[in-house]
């Protein structure tokens, strides 16, 4: 049985295709601006490439991400939190909260044994706490973002950001520039405080080992960094990380499938 | 409710004294006595400042705890955000009142904080005077404590003296309150005692008086905002002790003695300014600053005034004890309604010659701010007084913008003094 | 004696500078990006128009700093808030300005004045960023398009959509559901404009809105919104190709001001 | 998963050509469309009509006819009172999508409730002309500010702010209450041009009596069946409670409860849910059919809460006194009267009245009231184990992806294993 889940993102689309729901056949990624639709095509593509099957060997297309509704010949859609959750699991079975960062919204969620959501909780009023505001550091800053991990790792002294909004928060980073705070210090700033937002959010929802990091955000060490510092934990992460939430609904998917299989019946959902 | 902190710098060593130096000492007293280590212990009240029965409770031998003045200070000496993400961490929304947040995560915490261990209380007495999050504050704090609530219903006043049905209603809940004091303690209600305890809060309420009135001079001697913060402490918190009323002779002896030398706010005062607004605590001195790099002294401000409404007249009167009380309950400033709180600033405004307004809007606290928009429209149009409207937050520094504050402040000064240049009155240059 | 006169304003987004001549005429200005390193962006927006104007630094008689950099223009003379600036920038402009309306990067301001181009009132936004030139470049970046080009196309729409974020960065996942909904991106763009002109003009209620109206900042270089914003107020504003400078403009007179024999 | 649903709420279409002024609805002085209204989905429809139009179709309409309309704020007055000197207690609950508000952002500030702002803009642009008082109640601090703004701003209308009582345990709490509610009619009896008569009172207090118990039995029916009537269906009927006259509703919500009751629809595998806060600012019908879409059964909430406070007051006495006595008695536990028993405790038994698998907080953006209680609620919740998502809302908000997100993942957590 192979399953594709894609994960159709403010900012990048994800996917991943899974055989009988363990094994990763491939990942690819595409940015994605506005309508995700073709971007998320063509990641299926790549895909199916990648796996080197042919088109219409995938039994069964579970979507989720911001665009979920978008693809119409999706067989089942799910959350984001429920498939990061799902995916999260996947990657370390002992995970019990997880950490989402993506473009536009951080998101946290407790999890069961079995990857199932107990809790939940996102950045709802402010957007500073999320990669998108990275995005635009690294344009203000002129720090490719790739580098910016590595550049904030060399800080000594964090310069942290006070202000709420993230129009507010450029400015005050433009200020800190100017008064000669070295960039390394400013570039920790960000991530730190992308991190307590974070863990302002993860308390919410109760902080409980292991603690797994998923999202956009992963790729940066930087902010790995910074939440493992804030919140006084370990945190997984690996390289698959990234597309946590497209492999959780490969896997969801798979699982749907099996059930259709051993019993046929009314499908609803 | 003024507890700032000893470890901040005096604006002018000349201005700022004695009284200054007498009210570190006061405030220093008041915590390390809240100690909860020390013996013997005595039974804690928590109560707030607008509408307090401070009096009854101390006639019983409570200790007060008002968790306002706690989270206040905490603010000024910069420790209020960490409660404040505690509590939101408990699930308090970013638009929930600074000063709930700031002490429900303290509480959370287990009180610590840099001046001193809060006890927890034994008894919650809720004055629901001029402010909805009272009640909801209380409720919060007896479902953690499981300690007796005492909600005092303190009605909302819509005309300029209290009804008497307002009265009788207050009073028949003073005595109920009365009772369960009696019932708690097994003491029994000693009404000596508390004309005793009200003697003495008139003759600091007299004091405190005498001290906001000095504003009406020309220049004014005082600082009726920056300065009062400081000096709201014993009033508020101390009521009713002879510390308390002692602590005003003082003040008014430095007040004028600094008319007698000459000693004034500023070198200048070039702008009369009056306040009206909860302080950003956290940003203090920085917002001190802004006023006094334009020779603005504020000679008039309404947040002093949320304790009583002294300076106009109130006193306690230890020949009617529980009629006095209710009448005071009900003079907090935020319990008088828009169309009485514009009277007061209107009297203000005549009364001590202002030039213009400061509102100062909390982002977080809707009892004082919901409305002040209009305040200022009516001020510039009906008054004709140059009124400027800024906003943050008393608790919460990441709602202080300098850079932005500074920015009105400034073209707000700007414009004025040009104004004057201009009308050919006193002539300024830009700092 | 009267002297030439320089304005430099240091806003949040650019850097601009005017060079008044002895008779009030523009010698040179300059616009400019603002980096991370403020004090040079200054020297360096005047090094410009100084450029333009063929003049040199000895020329100039008087420098007035104004924008929230203001105190970083340590070669200047004095400072002057960017509200006294526009007043005095627009008046100087369209002498029967009653009501200045500013648009900047990050502040959008509503100043009333007198006519002698004295401030009398102003407001300015204060919950957030909403509503200001970022606002704009934010969900035009969104919709893939540079700020340049969203006012003409906004003025293209057919059904112009509702955009009801009070917040910049969430009115930016507003427009990217739209989008994904299949909507015009011009009625997305319309509906923007005709937002941002709603919060302005609640601003502008507040000092009172009287004509004549003059719209200054760099967002007023966008016709979508002089048009969306003189449709909800129900009548003409005052625009010109200058009006982003006015805030320099304003600061070289306040300075020809301080010129002895130089107040007028 | 959607819930059979009799509802076209707002299309995309719809929404694109609302752009140009406000649509306005007539209604006829004896309002013969309500009472004529044959079938729940007619009456929801016009409901719905006269709720896009900000301009209170239905005061209007009473005015037409001669009377005189008392603009109420939520969450609490005494219509009875209102209504026994021969005016229409009208609630006042917001301005609606279609109100753009640009004036009242100056006058109240930035950080505050819609229902608050849109209430003032529509005083400032002349959309209560067709009220000739108003009352608001001493529900928060914004309610009560709001009273003192009117006094200015409309100095030619009386606006009385009621202090609602909050010491529920004190022997003199309905004697104050008497004396308050005195104050009210005063000004009211001004207004009305004559003075109460206690034979008008008691079939008030009848009437109003009649409209809470229908009121309570829809509620009773939607949580025993919910499949068989939507939370649009049964929020509509209420909210035009608030605006018919009271002798128009209480007939028409009786055919709409032997209609609801005659339904046999087939239930779906939905979660079943509790909604606790929307009790002053009401959210979109959007908001609400996307929580019944997204797979919820709502078997409990505060919407409406004006018509729900005590079933009836009790007869004989003074009527004053026993309408005064009601309120004080009432078993209410909402964010904006001091809970008589814990939160703890009444949250808990909100969900076992419903039979619910969850609780939604579902709050007004600003809405301190509800933002506070909600920690005490939650902390009750996870001591048992039972799930709750919170939501803020706004009067106006045209997307729902991220309400969409949350309700959708709330839903999977409780139905996925
Ligand atoms: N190499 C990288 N280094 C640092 N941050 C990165 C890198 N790649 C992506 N990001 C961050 O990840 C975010 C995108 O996260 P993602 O989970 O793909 O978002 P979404 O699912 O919303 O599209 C970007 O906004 C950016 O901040
Ligand atoms: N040609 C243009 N068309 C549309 N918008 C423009 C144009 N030029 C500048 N802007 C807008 O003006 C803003 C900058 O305005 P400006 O007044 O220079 O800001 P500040 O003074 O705060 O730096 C930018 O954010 C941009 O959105
Ligand atoms: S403060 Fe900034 S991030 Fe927050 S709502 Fe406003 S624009 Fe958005
Ligand atoms: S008056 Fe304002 S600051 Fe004080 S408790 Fe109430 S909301 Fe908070
Ligand atoms: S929505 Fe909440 S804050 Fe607003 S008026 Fe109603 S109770 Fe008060």
């Amino acid at each position: 049985m192979i399953t594709a889940g894609l994960d159709l993102g403010a900012g990048t689309v994800k996917g991943a295709l899974l055989e009988d729901g363990e094994r990763i056949l491939a990942l690819a990624s595409r940015p994605s601006r506005g309508v995700p639709v073709t971007s998320a095509r063509a990641v299926l593509d790549e895909l199916e490439e990648g796996a080197n099957i042919a088109p219409g060997e995938v039994d069964y297309l579970c979507t989720t991400g911001f665009g979920r509704y978008a693809i119409p010949e999706r067989h089942l859609q799910v959350s984001d939190f429920t498939s990061s959750a799902r995916g999260a699991r996947f990657l370390f079975p002992r995970t019990r909260l997880v950490v989402d960062i993506g473009s536009q919204a951080t998101r946290t969620m407790a999890v069961s044994e079995t990857g199932k959501v107990l809790k939940f909780k996102m950045n709802e009023k402010c957007a500073a706490g999320a990669g998108r505001f990275v995005e635009r550091c690294s344009k203000y800053l002129q720090v490719p973002l790739d580098e910016m991990g590595p550049r904030a790792l060399e800080s000594a002294h964090p310069k942290l950001i006070s202000s709420v909004c993230a129009v507010l928060a450029e400015t005050e980073i433009i200020n800190n520039v100017a008064e000669g705070v070295p960039l390394s210090d400013i570039l920790m700033g960000v991530f730190l405080s992308l991190a307590q937002r974070a863990h302002s959010l993860m308390r919410y929802v109760g902080i409980q080992p292991e603690v797994t990091l998923v999202g956009g955000l992963v790729r940066s060490n930087g902010m790995v960094k910074a939440l493992r510092d804030t919140i006084g934990m370990e945190v997984n992460i690996s390289a698959d990380s990234y597309y946590a939430a497209a492999l959780g609904a490969a896997i969801l998917g798979h699982a749907r499938l099996r059930k259709l299989r051993t019993a046929p019946g009314p499908s609803g959902g | 409710m003024g507890t700032p902190t000893p470890s901040s710098a005096t604006p002018s060593a000349a201005f700022l004294r004695d009284a200054r130096a007498l009210q570190r000492k006061l405030v220093e007293e008041y915590y390390a006595g809240l100690d909860p280590a020390r013996t013997p212990r005595r039974p804690v009240a928590y109560m707030l400042v607008g509408g307090n029965l401070a009096e009854i409770v101390r006639s019983f031998g409570y200790e007060v705890v008002f968790p306002e003045i706690v989270a206040l200070t905490c603010a000024i000496k910069h420790q209020s955000l960490d409660n404040i993400l505690h509590a939101e961490s408990l699930g308090y929304g970013l638009d929930v009142c600074g000063y709930v947040k700031s002490d429900l995560g303290l509480q959370d915490r287990g009180g610590e904080t840099s001046f001193g261990r809060i006890p927890r209380p034994d008894l919650l007495v809720c004055s629901f005077s001029g402010c909805y999050v009272y009640v909801k504050w209380w409720e919060a704090l007896a479902e953690s404590y499981g300690a007796p609530l005492f909600l005092f219903d303190v009605p909302y006043m819509r005309e300029e003296s209290p009804r008497k049905e307002d009265i009788d209603y207050l009073v028949s809940q003073l005595w109920e309150f009365i009772r369960l004091l009696e019932k708690r303690t097994g003491r029994s209600f000693d009404m000596n005692e508390l004309k005793r305890v009200l003697a003495e809060s008139r003759r600091a309420e007299e004091g405190w008086a005498e001290f906001l009135q000095a504003g009406r001079l020309r220049p004014s001697p005082i600082e009726a905002y920056f300065e009062s913060i400081f000096y709201m402490f014993p009033i508020n918190v101390l009521r009713g002790t002879p510390e308390a009323a002692d602590f005003y002779r003082v003040v008014n002896e430095e007040v004028r003695t600094r008319v007698r030398e000459g000693i004034l706010p500023l070198p200048q005062e070039k702008f009369r300014v009056l306040v009206e607004g909860v302080p950003p605590y956290t940003n203090y001195r920085m917002f001190w600053d802004f006023f006094r790099k334009w020779g603005a002294v504020s000679v008039v401000a309404t947040y002093p005034k949320v304790g009583g409404l002294f300076d106009r007249g109130f006193r306690h009167d230890p020949s009617r004890p529980l009629e006095s009380i209710a009448e005071y309950s009900l003079g907090a400033y935020v319990n008088q309604s828009w169309p009485l709180r514009r009277q007061i600033i209107a009297d203000y405004v005549r009364e001590y010659q202002v030039d213009a307004t400061v509102i100062h809007g909390i982002k977080s606290c809707r009892s004082f701010t919901a409305g002040q928009g209009d305040l200022r429209d009516w001020l510039i149009h009906e008054r004709g007084v140059p009124t400027l409207y800024i906003e943050s937050d008393h608790q919460d520094p990441r709602y202080f913008a300098p850079a932005q504050i500074k920015n009105r402040m400034d073209a707000f000064f700007e414009s004025l003094e040009h104004h004057r240049a201009t009308a050919g009155a006193s002539p300024g240059s830009p700092p | 004696m009267k002297g030439i006169v320089a304005g430099v304003d240091i806003g949040s987004t650019t850097a601009k500078c005017v060079i008044l001549g002895e008779d009030g005429q523009i010698l040179g200005k300059s616009l400019s990006a603002v980096g991370v390193d403020i004090v040079k962006d200054a020297e360096k927006a005047l090094e410009a128009a100084l450029t333009d104007a063929r003049l040199a630094r000895s020329d100039v008689s008087f420098i007035t700093g104004t924008g929230y950099g203001r105190y970083k223009v340590y070669f200047g003379q004095l400072v002057v808030t960017e509200i006294s600036c526009h007043a005095r920038g627009a008046h100087f402009l369209f002498p029967k300005t009653r009501l200045v309306v500013d648009i900047g990067g990050q502040d959008t301001k509503a100043i009333r004045i007198d006519e002698k181009g004295d401030v009398v009132d102003f407001a300015m936004n204060d919950k957030c960023a909403a509503g200001t030139g970022r606002f704009l470049e934010v969900c035009a970046n969104a919709l893939g398009y540079d700020v340049g080009e969203i006012g003409p196309l906004s003025l293209a729409a057919q059904r112009p959509l509702k955009v009801t974020s009070t917040c910049t960065v969430f009115a930016e996942s507003e427009v990217t559901s739209y989008l994904s909904r299949g909507k015009d991106p011009k009625d997305i763009l319309a509906g923007l404009h005709s937002s941002i002109a709603n919060r302005t003009l609640s601003l502008m209620q507040r000092v009172g809105v009287e004509p004549e109206i003059t719209f200054t900042g760099g967002v007023s270089q966008n016709e979508g919104m002089v048009r969306a914003l003189s449709r909800r107020v129900g009548s003409p504003v005052n625009v010109s190709p200058l009006s982003q400078f006015l805030g320099a403009l304003g600061a070289a007179l306040h300075g020809r001001e301080r010129l002895p024999g130089g107040a007028s | 998963m959607t819930v059979p649903t009799l509802l076209q709420i707002r299309t995309d279409a719809a929404l694109d050509k609302e752009e140009n002024g406000l649509p306005r609805v007539e209604l006829a002085p004896d309002f013969r469309e309500f009472r004529d209204a044959g079938s729940v989905a007619e009456m929801v429809r016009r409901t719905q009509e006269v709720l896009a139009d900000p301009t209170f179709p239905t005061a209007r309409a009473w005015r037409d006819g001669g009377g005189k309309a008392v603009g109420c704020f939520p969450v609490y007055t005494p219509q009875e009172l209102v209504h026994a000197l021969g005016l229409l207690p009208v609630a006042l609950q917001g301005g609606g999508e279609n109100l753009e508000i640009s004036r009242a952002d100056a006058s109240l500030g930035s950080f505050l409730c819609s229902i608050s702002k849109s209430t003032l803009e529509m005083a400032l642009t002349g959309l209560l002309d067709p009220f000739d008082a108003f009352v608001f109640p001493y529900i928060c601090d914004v309610s009560r500010n709001l009273d003192g703004i009117f006094s200015r701003i409309l100095p030619d209308r009386p606006s009385h702010m009621l202090h609602l009582p909050q010491n529920f345990a004190s022997e003199s709490t309905v004697r104050f209450l008497v004396a308050e509610y005195r104050s009210l009619l005063k000004k009211l009896e001004k207004v009305a041009g004559r003075s109460l008569r206690a034979a008008d009172l008691a079939a008030s207090l009848a009437l109003f009596g009649e409209q809470r118990l229908l009121a309570g039995q829809l509620a009773a029916l939607k949580r025993e069946r919910p499949w068989d009537v939507s939370l649009v269906e049964s929020y509509l009927l209420l909210r035009l409670g608030g605006l018919l006259p009271r002798e128009v509703h209480v007939p028409l919500l009786r055919r709409a409860l032997d209609e609801l009751r005659g339904r046999n629809q087939k239930a779906k595998d939905a979660v079943r849910v509790v909604l606790v806060g929307p009790f002053c600012e009401q959210p979109t019908l959007e908001l609400l059919q996307l929580i019944e879409d997204v797979g919820c059964y709502v078997v409990g909430e505060e919407l409406q809460m004006l018509h729900r406070w005590y079933p009836r007051v009790e007869p004989g006495g003074d009527p004053l006194e026993s309408l005064a006595a009601a309120y004080v008695r009432a078993p209410v536990d909402i964010g904006v009267r001091s809970t008589p028993t814990t939160k703890a405790a009444a949250i808990l038994a909100r969900v076992r009245e419903g039979d619910a698998q969850g609780v939604i907080f579902l709050t007004a953006k600003f809405c301190e009231p509800a933002l506070e209680d909600v920690v005490l609620y939650r902390r009750a919740l996870e001591a048992k184990g039972i799930p709750y998502l919170h939501l803020e809302f706004e009067e106006k908000s045209t997307t729902y992806e991220q309400a969409r997100l949350q309700l959708e993942t709330f839903v999977e957590s409780i139905l996925f294993d």
